[in-house]
């Protein structure tokens, strides 16, 4: 059964709210296990249904080695999130809404990953976005973090709005929902001024999303207000979730429409990837800075529109699965770090995660410095990660493709992004600590090492060629 | 996000502007007549027909969407813990 | 028979308006209503070209969409309650903790 | 037969990782000093085993990585890498017998990052696929920031950061020539592959002269940044500098830029659209930064500042002898490499305790420590003798291989650099006059001589300086049947 690992998530968001009432805060932390189990039984079944292809509900979903890819990705970043709130929830009375706003997140991540239908693919994308909206504002207390919550869900609606209004334009041009029959169908858009209309609509409803310059004033905010477990699923799971999307509508829906939206992402992938670079070089606050890391990112992997060749979608994709890993397990540790001097008051209440927070961070807890260091190398790309893995990759096709101005580009940027990552090494390792040594929270311990071996290389290779099915698919 | 009024004003024209000039300038495919009598408008068993059958896979997500909503709206509206 | 284009031109008018008030208006509740109107004007769209192209799809995502937006509101107006709830009122130009 | 490639990785790294998780000092330095004793009796296994009559490869591996990218784990070792594990594999337990009474904060990371340092060297040394090469190269990076930036001097963070973005960038460029080089072979001939010498091999292949300039040009750019040459060494001073004395060793062990210039460069060279004008700039800035080097040495009041320039100034012997294009001006470069890393390591040892032991490092401050210091000033002066290039000794050697053959090439360019050794012995002579020599600096206070476990260290390697100046045979036979192999191909292009 292909949908085994979805109706295994959406089952145990169900269980959890349903017995998360009968219990006290004290025994509530037993359901971040529960929620583990569930997603680690999710991860199971999709792995061991890998290779399968399906098309099911009348050709509204559609199995294939794309979204299980992306599934596994979405999994692998509520894992990481839900282990990571175990702590963040300890003898909270919201556990269970908590998980339930998780699990119903990564379901519609994952709907969306293999939606076949453009009904479908908004319905999910909505169920990601609302989930979020609460999780974002889940410090209500926090005014930071309702202010957050508060930006995110505007500009998230009105990117909802704009990408139903594009929605329906390709609807109406093609008269049907059904992402192959609008790439079969596509006759009008190509040749009348509407199909402009919609791509831009499109574009600006995902980019909202994918957070990409201009569309990314929300991200920073959000990202720095939220939780830092919830800053993680967002940025490592929501963003994805905006590039699977548009994968699909884009690159599927409308191949008949590439020379338009190809330009569109040049300007918007140079755009934002030198932007978000060059802002972060700024920042003092981390987990902001995080946020600005994260907009260039997302530049980098949208470069794998631009690209267009097999090799770059590969590393594309390659791409959003190391910095699902990397960028979320970096909001971890920021986290961890704001837990420490929140409950422990040892800095800056109002910023808890400035830059001085981190002071001798690899003295007052070693382990959590450690793992910020091998993240942020992954993040700029230094060997042997598999940041480096996917940056070489995905910047090698666009010289490939002729391109090498875009691959000077984003190389320039990928150095300039070293300064503020080394900026935080420093912080961690050679300045004297402020505090005293601290226990590391966040059951992080664990966390950290399970997602060390995907932030080293030698996760490249079967990635590698999974994706490549996808490509000799489409192609 | 807050920017100022002649600016936004700006944007939402040139939206319009873009939008109108490219619904006015295709040619759509369109039939050549509605169906004038009124038997022939009701379209709501065909809604359920679809809605239950080609579109059950939205309809789930939207039951998870409203649960979803449900959980999200109650706890944030809920006034405990607040000063 | 009106023509399919005058619904198109209504409901780009009216997601003028709501993106017009999304980026104009301070006040939380307003903005959520010019959202509304934002996805209410696509469902105009829909179900305009659900008649023209005479497909059920469009009305069938447009119930879907109302639904949705429904949906959205609710979450939306949770958030703009606690807010309120901490600063007495939901005008977004005082909470600027954090930089735009 | 053992895997001697992989496992000349693989036991420092083991080594390194454990040491990491060491308690005291002694328990650090011990485990650290093992492993490395380890490496040694492994490459001691590899020299004898290894056959220096042919330049094929030897203790040749292969795996399957990353089919897709034609990307394989292959290893070997030949000529021109054995010199310089060898040296890597003799230089660091010394280093570490050096280090031993130290005291210093975090010593289990301290010989930790030694150990990393030396298994990304070598790993840098045996690897024959690009993928793996690059990665290596770019992991030398992150043990060599971590040891100036938590144990430099003052201006560690400002010298750490420098080197760190300098060369990273450089290897960027380095990277995009290598992309270059990947997907224009991959064109030609349908097969992806990452393999060193297959794309070198590929690289005469490539349609456009323009093209091949440009890759050629972009890679040779990362090696002569690391290298380092005038103009691109101002990362240099600083970092060696503000080194401690063991992370200024660790930067002379550093060969991967004259390295990559033998394994990469120098086989791609003819092929490029314009040879000769490649020569000429590889000449112009070998005999550049001899000169320079030597005139900047001149003016340092800072010893260790010294040393580095004066280390620039023989960094540049690597590029002149390149450029010669003849077998022996290469072996020549090759041994350069070789002896350098000896010279420099008893130079900077010498450095290091001197400011340990009296404080300072401005030569105007010092005076007469031979009387203090004995032991130490009969180490130093061998050094700076061999540095100087006195004939007997490794240095000589090198310098006049270099010379003498290039001279048939790069007449001009072997002028300058004849210019630069009259200034090379006045600087060296210089320093060793002020500072060892002359009136004792009484307030220096009571100056202790070096500890017994630092004389030994650096003796041995003085001996080995001696050894090899006599009888520069074992390593050079080996460098020489791989130089001709180089040439050979130059020559049968005519350039």
């Amino acid at each position: 059964m292909s949908l085994a690992p979805e109706i295994a998530v959406v089952a145990t968001g169900l269980i959890i709210l349903l017995i998360g009432v009968f219990m006290s805060p004290r025994t509530k932390n037993v359901l971040g296990y529960l929620a583990t189990l569930g997603i680690l039984a999710a991860l199971a079944l999709t792995i061991e249904s890998f290779g399968t292809e399906a098309t099911m509900f009348s050709g509204t979903l559609s199995i294939d080695a794309l979204s299980q890819f992306f599934k596994l990705v979405f999994l692998a970043v509520s894992l990481i999130v839900s282990v990571a709130a175990i702590k963040y929830n300890e003898n909270s009375d919201h556990t269970e809404e908590f998980y339930t706003l998780v699990l119903f997140a990564t379901f519609g991540m994952m709907v969306v990953a293999s939606a076949n239908d453009l009904i479908l693919l908004f319905c999910a994308f909505e169920l990601a976005s609302l989930a979020t909206y609460a999780l974002a504002g889940f410090e209500k207390q926090n005014p930071r973090s309702l202010e957050g919550a508060m930006k995110y869900f505007i500009i998230g609606s009105v990117s909802a709005a704009l990408m139903l209004f594009g929605i329906s334009f390709v609807y109406g041009a093609t008269g049907t929902t059904s992402i192959p029959e609008i790439a079969a169908n596509s006759a009008l858009l190509t040749q009348n001024p509407i199909g402009l209309v919609a791509v831009v609509l499109l574009i600006a409803g995902f980019g909202f999303k994918m957070a990409l310059v201009p569309f990314h004033m929300w991200a920073p905010d959000t990202y720095q207000g939220s939780p830092s477990v919830v800053s993680a699923l967002l940025a490592a799971g929501s963003k994805k979730m905006g590039f699977v999307a548009a994968f699909r509508v884009f690159i599927v829906a409308l191949a008949a429409l590439q020379p338009d939206w190809q330009l569109a992402f040049t300007i918007l992938a140079v755009v934002t990837m030198t932007f978000g670079n060059v802002v972060a070089v700024a920042q003092t606050s981390v987990k902001r800075m995080l946020a600005y890391s994260s907009l260039a990112q997302a530049g980098y992997i949208a470069m794998a529109f631009v690209v267009m060749t097999p090799m770059a979608l590969t590393g594309g994709i390659f791409y959003a699965l190391a910095h699902a890993f990397m960028k979320g397990g970096a909001f971890i540790v920021a986290g961890a770090v704001v837990w420490m001097v929140t409950t422990q008051r040892t800095g800056n209440l109002e910023v808890p995660d400035h830059l001085d927070s981190f002071r001798g961070l690899g003295k007052t807890m070693p382990f959590a410095a450690l793992s910020m260091t091998i993240f942020v190398f992954a993040l700029a790309g230094i060997p042997p990660t598999a940041g480096f893995m996917a940056k070489f990759v995905l910047f090698s096709s666009t010289i490939q493709a002729g391109m090498t101005w875009l691959a000077v580009v984003a190389i320039l940027n990928s150095a300039l992004s070293l300064f503020y990552y080394a900026r935080l090494v420093k912080y961690m390792y050679f300045l004297p600590p402020k505090v005293k040594r601290s226990v590391c929270p966040f059951h992080l311990q664990q966390l950290s090492c399970l997602q060390w071996p995907v932030c080293w290389l030698w996760a490249s290779g079967p990635n590698l060629s999974c994706s490549g099915q996808w490509k000799q698919q489409r192609y | 996000m807050q920017i100022n009024r002649p600016l936004a004003f700006i944007v939402a024209l040139l939206f319009t502007g873009v939008v109108v000039l490219g619904a006015f300038g295709t040619s759509w495919n369109t039939v050549s007549e509605l169906p004038q009598n009124p038997a022939d408008q009701s379209n709501i068993e065909g809604i359920g027909m679809l809605i239950f059958t080609h579109y059950v896979a939205p309809f789930e997500v939207l039951s998870i969407v409203l649960l979803a909503s449900l959980i999200g709206a109650i706890y944030m509206a809920k006034g405990e813990g607040n000063r | 028979m009106i023509p399919l284009s005058f619904y198109l031109g209504l409901a780009a008018l009216l997601f003028s308006i709501g993106l017009y008030g999304v980026m104009t208006h301070k006040n939380g509740i307003r903005m959520i209503m010019c959202i509304e109107l934002m996805l209410n004007s696509a469902n105009l769209n829909l179900v305009a070209f659900s008649s023209y192209t005479d497909t059920l799809n469009g009305q069938v995502f447009a119930m879907f969409s109302i639904a949705l937006a429904a949906a959205e509101a609710a979450v939306g107006f949770a958030i703009f309650m606690a807010i309120y709830r901490m600063h007495d009122k939901i005008n977004l130009d005082e909470l600027n903790i954090l930089r735009w | 037969m053992l895997p001697v490639a992989s496992l000349l990785i693989l036991v420092p790294l083991i080594f390194a990782a454990v040491t990491f998780f060491t308690k005291t000092k002694e328990q650090a330095a011990g485990l650290g000093f093992l492993g490395s004793l380890v490496t040694l009796g492994l490459t001691l296994y590899a020299y004898l085993n290894f056959d220096s009559s042919t330049a094929a490869m030897q203790f040749f591996e292969s795996t399957t990585w990353i089919p897709s990218l034609g990307a394989n784990y292959t290893v070997g070792i030949d000529g021109i890498s054995m010199p310089l594990i060898l040296l890597n594999a003799i230089v660091i337990p010394f280093l570490i017998l050096y280090s031993w009474k130290e005291d210093r904060e975090a010593p289990n990371r301290f010989y930790g990052l030694i150990l990393t340092m030396q298994a990304a060297v070598i790993g840098v040394f045996v690897s024959l696929d690009f993928l793996v090469f690059y990665i290596f190269w770019e992991l030398t990076l992150i043990p060599l920031f971590f040891m100036v930036n938590i144990w430099g001097g003052e201006k560690r963070a400002h010298a750490s950061y420098k080197f760190f973005i300098y060369t990273h960038v450089a290897s960027l460029v380095m990277l995009l020539g290598i992309f270059g080089l990947f997907y224009a072979s991959w064109q030609q001939t349908g097969v992806p592959t990452f393999d060193i010498r297959q794309l070198v091999a590929q690289f005469q292949f490539i349609g456009s002269g323009p093209v091949r300039d440009a890759i050629f040009l972009s890679i040779i750019f990362g090696f002569l940044a690391k290298l380092p040459t005038f103009p691109f060494h101002s990362w240099l001073p600083d970092a060696y500098t503000e080194a401690p004395t063991a992370g200024s060793v660790l930067f002379i062990l550093l060969k991967i830029g004259g390295y990559g210039l033998f394994r990469i460069s120098l086989p791609m060279l003819p092929n490029t659209g314009s040879p000769d004008l490649m020569i000429m700039m590889l000449g112009i800035l070998g005999s550049f930064s001899i000169l320079y080097g030597a005139l900047l040495a001149l003016r340092q009041k800072d010893l260790k500042r010294m040393i580095a320039y004066s280390s620039l100034s023989h960094m540049g012997y690597v590029v002149l002898g390149s450029a010669g294009l003849v077998a022996l001006s290469v072996s020549g470069a090759m041994f350069q490499q070789f002896s350098h890393g000896l010279i420099m390591s008893i130079l900077f040892m010498s450095a290091g305790a001197i400011q340990t032991n009296t404080g300072t490092r401005i030569i105007n401050n010092l005076g007469g420590l031979a009387k203090k210091m004995p032991k130490l000033t009969m180490i130093m002066m061998l050094g700076f003798m061999a540095s100087l290039g006195l004939p007997g000794l490794t240095g000589f050697i090198a310098e006049f291989l270099v010379l003498t053959f290039s001279f048939a090439n790069l007449p001009g360019f072997v002028l300058i650099a004849l210019l630069a050794i009259v200034i090379t012995a006045g600087y060296h002579l210089w320093a060793m006059q002020r500072a060892m020599f002359g009136v004792y600096n009484e307030k220096l206070g009571d100056v202790r001589d070096i500890n017994s476990l630092q004389v030994f260290s650096m003796a041995v390697i003085a001996l080995l300086v001696l050894y090899f100046g006599w009888n520069p045979n074992p390593v050079l036979n080996m460098m020489t049947t791989n130089s001709e192999a180089i040439v050979s191909l130059a020559a049968a292009l005519g350039v």
